[in-house]
């Protein structure tokens, strides 16, 4: 049983490093920023998945912290590249 | 193999059929208004999928709650971060001047 | 199953770290290198170290992020160089260094237990039940204390740099829209309330100061993120005795026990005066993250030639 | 073949990889990510060593040395581009160049 769910979480990362090439294509910014976000999704599905195989349940509390911040770094892209847009329409 | 078993690999699997989509979806899609369907749909259901599956061999009732409580907060983030991305690429094309209905 | 899966892992983390190094585009560097830590944590949580998954995941996915993304829109946003990325002459040492180093780890004894049974044995003398928190704020006291002067110092640079006195005045980003003010306000109180559960946690499994430090430190980012001054609205004094109450605490601890037992930082016997300490040093860490980056963006005051 | 070497050679390669992006690329947002890779590699170095599989459980020393290292990391990480701010301001560049440009201006 825990054979198949790191199975599972395997899968998974797999899913990530195929993701990965859009990360790497890209054309624009926000295409990369699409990709990390849905990395963040997968990555707290692994971690869930693992903290079942390996029994440790307090992994499920990074999973958490995955689900809630990862946010943040969009955040961040957002404010700046339109600070930046706004800069450089300024001048 | 109990039956909870069974129901928790079933679950599990069908989320992963997901996530999978949701891969092929952000490689295949043409441009990143059609990507952010792969991010807040696809994967979104998968994650649900798998919490799911996971509830049923999860044992105690906080360690269950803690489950429940990932889905909707994962939820939360990655469609407000998919409205995020949506809005700014739409800024970018209307100040470059080009019209995309 | 284990295997393949700590292969793929390893096998991952490397191609995302040569992608990263190798790539010419400075978002794409960014991008990689959040994603290299989600891997990174899967990998922690693979060696059964969660405290370091947890922390992982607050900075990697959190803090970093914010950090470099920020830099990205400051600094300035020249394209890459044209020729490649790592010259050969630089490639042929690396190797080689590589190779050393990864033929020294095969002469790693497999037996090689390291400080486990001498942490086991010390645990009964201290109150703490968890071995990673009793490691840090009991046996090895010293390098927690110090480890709060580097954040201190780190902050008093950037105050030096930016030529500023307090994070009050700092540069607001632009309010966020309905829709940011909306998550924030329902993701804020959750964050606050995992970091003191995980303070909490700290005393029988894996948590405490830092993990509870760095989730509150990125709650009060995100905060600021939404346009509130979060930490800023504090008045200077305030501020300043949050920044230094834990690097103060075990000050207050190491001069106690020295009077007392006469050796500095020696066991405290209650309780509390670990409780104290530890709950002095979760929110000067958080303190000190999120003025780290409250201060960074925008120009200096003043501008010398 | 196990876990430990597995991990351990990935550590060293990404400690060897993040020394090459720090030598090779000009542009300080990059050598700051490099600095990263660099303590990535360290922190899976100690930790692999920790891993014990079996009955003993994990050494929490090292554990406690990588937690306190993670925090550090990140603020060195802000105070280090915080410094490459103030030099993009006064020179105008974010790079650092093996030929340094006539600054005059």
């Amino acid at each position: 049983m825990n054979t198949f769910f790191l199975g599972m979480a395997l899968f998974l990362v797999l899913n990530i490093l195929a993701g990965l090439w859009r990360v790497l294509k890209g054309p624009e910014p926000a295409d990369r920023m699409v990709a990390a976000q849905l990395f963040g999704t997968t990555g707290v599905a692994a971690l869930l998945l693992l903290a079942q195989a390996l029994e440790s349940p307090v992994i499920r509390n990074a999973a958490l912290l995955f689900a809630l911040l990862t946010v943040m770094a969009v955040l961040a892209f957002v404010r700046n590249t339109s600070y930046r847009d706004k800069h450089n329409n300024d001048h | 193999m109990t039956i909870n078993e069974l129901l928790s690999v079933l679950f599990c699997l069908s989320g992963g059929v997901f996530f999978l989509a949701g891969t092929a979806g952000l490689i295949r899609f043409p441009d990143t208004y059609s990507r952010l369907h792969a991010l807040t749909k696809a994967d979104n259901l998968g994650l649900g999928f798998i919490v799911l599956g996971l509830i049923f061999v999860a044992g105690s009732l906080p360690e269950t709650i803690k489950l429940v409580l990932i889905w909707p907060l994962a939820m939360i983030g990655s469609s407000s971060a998919c409205y995020f991305i949506a809005n700014h690429v739409h800024r970018l094309t209307r100040n470059k001047g080009i019209t995309r209905d | 199953m284990n295997l393949a899966f700590d292969l793929l892992v390893g096998l991952s983390l490397v191609w995302v770290a040569w992608r990263i190094v190798g790539s010419r585009d400075h978002f794409q560097a960014v991008v990689l290198f959040i994603t290299f830590g989600l891997i990174l944590s899967l990998a922690w949580t693979r060696l059964q170290s969660p405290d370091i998954a947890i922390a992982e995941a607050a900075v990697g996915a959190g803090l970093a992020g914010v950090l470099f993304m920020d830099a990205l829109g400051g600094l300035s946003s020249s394209p890459g160089s044209p020729r490649p990325a790592v010259p050969l002459t630089l490639l042929f040492p690396c190797l080689i260094l590589a190779s050393i180093m990864a033929i020294a780890v095969l002469f790693v004894p497999e037996d090689f237990l390291g400080l486990i049974p001498v942490v086991h044995g010390a645990l009964t003398d201290t109150s703490l039940e968890y071995p990673v928190t009793a490691v840090l704020l009991d046996f090895r006291a010293y390098d927690t204390w110090l480890e709060l002067g580097v954040l201190l110092v780190a902050v008093l640079g950037v105050m030096g740099i930016r030529r500023i006195g307090s994070i009050s005045g700092s540069r607001l980003p632009a309010p966020a829209d309905p829709v940011g003010r909306w998550i924030i306000r329902i993701l804020l109180p959750i964050m606050v309330l995992i970091g003191g559960y995980l303070l909490w946690l700290g005393a029988f499994a894996p948590g405490g100061a830092f993990q509870g430090g760095v989730v509150l430190a990125a709650a009060g980012v995100m905060l600021w993120q939404a346009g509130h001054p979060s930490l800023g609205l504090l008045p200077r004094l305030w501020w300043i005795v949050l920044l230094f109450c834990g690097f103060l605490s075990f000050l207050i601890l190491a001069f106690w026990s020295l009077f007392h037992s006469g050796r500095m930082l020696a066991h405290p016997e209650n309780k509390l005066w670990i409780l104290g300490v530890e709950y002095a040093a979760t929110i000067s860490i958080a303190t000190c993250l999120i003025s780290l980056v409250l201060a960074s963006p925008g120009r200096c005051r003043v501008r010398d030639n | 073949m196990n876990s430990l070497l597995i991990y351990s050679i990935t550590a060293t390669s990404l400690f060897t990889i993040g020394l090459m992006g720090l030598a090779a690329h000009p542009n300080l947002i990059r050598k700051i990510i490099s600095l990263n890779i660099m303590a990535g590699g360290v922190f899976l170095f100690l930790i692999s060593l920790a891993y014990h599989p079996d009955d003993p459980g994990v050494d929490p020393v090292p554990q406690a040395m990588v937690l306190t290292g993670i925090v550090v990391t990140i603020s060195a990480t802000a105070f280090a581009l915080c410094l490459a701010r103030r030099i993009t301001e006064i020179t105008g560049s974010s790079r650092l160049e093996d030929k340094p440009e006539d600054t005059d201006s």
